[in-house]
């Protein structure tokens, strides 16, 4: 599974993409975002972190299929 | 019109909105200011987009804009790349019949689009980068 | 910028607007729309100015707005003379540090320019002229 | 005095002035309207009419020179 990165997330994990390893089950959006918190304690200190699935925002109990395009969606500053 | 580009061309959005029954046309632009935060000194502004998704999000800022307003044309255009102050970052436009309605809908569309579009503005200062919004 | 005009210039008035300490800037344009009043068919209109009056009275106008709000630009312009539909009649704009200023002051403008700038609108259907507003 | 007309009224008077004759008294707003509603009964049926003494709205009661500029102000309609 892979996460694309955004803004302050890419500067954070020093990377644009996190490739969560094939042993590590993340189900739902609920369970990535605790397993990313561990690996990337820096994420917890930002206003706010979304995940968006297929291009749209998910919850935390939106399910995610390795097949899913998942990002980190730090809060956004545009306009 | 919903679209990312490099510049923002006001004519081109002035040009989409015409429609022989608007008598109103709201424009918005938001251009780069020389201070943020409290803080001056802002020499140059990175916009970052995660493209395919910011224009779904203002694709539904707009469905939902023209469900509320009797929207003629609206135009969304967000700016990417490395800008200046006073450069234009993004434009925000629509026609209506009665300007009330394209005063509202203009504003119902910047403000929501601050909200939820996925674009990441780092602000470089004299003696740090910033990147917006991102800490309490 | 306050002026009446024979045809309006956005690019100009956009110019105009520019300032390194604003961050929102909003813009309305009227145009000439087809219907009027609930008839359609309109082909062209006229515009006539008691010149030196509208432009006094746009700057009291903008005084006004200036004292209600931190505007940092503000732009009126009127075009006079004949018209067709879609043509620009008339641009307002603000700009200010933040965008709900911008709004709210450009719509002040022109809702107050429109109850009492000294400007009349003719409009030619293709079977008769009136004059807007003129009797109940 | 001199009055200026513009839109509606210019139609009403057929001409783009009035010279108010050097006999009639007309000493401040009200006496004006009152002595134009006469002359001209058309300019009774508008949806309002303002008198404009140096490119300024006046009042009934705003006092007349002859060396005023005075306008017939017919509703407005710009924008």
């Amino acid at each position: 599974m892979e996460i694309k990165l955004f803004g302050i997330t890419k500067d954070i994990v020093g990377s644009d993409i996190i490739s969560v390893p094939e042993d590590v089950h993340v189900g739902n959006v609920r369970e990535l975002k605790s397993w990313l918190y561990i690996q990337y304690p820096p994420l917890k200190e930002l206003s706010a972190l979304a995940i968006a699935v297929e291009h749209t925002y998910a919850v935390d109990t939106t399910l995610l299929e390795k097949s899913n395009e998942i990002a980190l969606i730090p809060p956004v500053s545009g306009g | 019109m919903i679209k990312l580009v490099t510049t923002i061309d006001i004519n081109e959005a002035y040009a989409e909105l015409q429609h022989a029954e608007a008598g109103g046309l709201s424009l918005f632009i938001g251009t780069v200011r020389n201070h943020a935060g409290g803080k001056s000194g802002v020499v140059q502004l990175d916009f970052e987009g995660y493209e395919p998704m910011a224009v779904k999000e203002m694709e539904v800022l707009a469905a939902k804009a023209k469900a509320r307003w009797p929207i003629k044309k609206l135009v969304m255009i967000h700016a990417l790349g490395a800008k200046k102050v006073g450069d234009p970052v993004v434009i925000i436009g629509t026609s209506t019949a009665h300007r009330k309605d394209a005063f509202e809908s203009c504003e119902f569309l910047i403000d929501e689009l601050k909200k939820s579009v996925p674009i990441w503005k780092k602000e470089h200062f004299d003696d740090q980068t910033v990147w917006v919004n991102a800490h309490p």
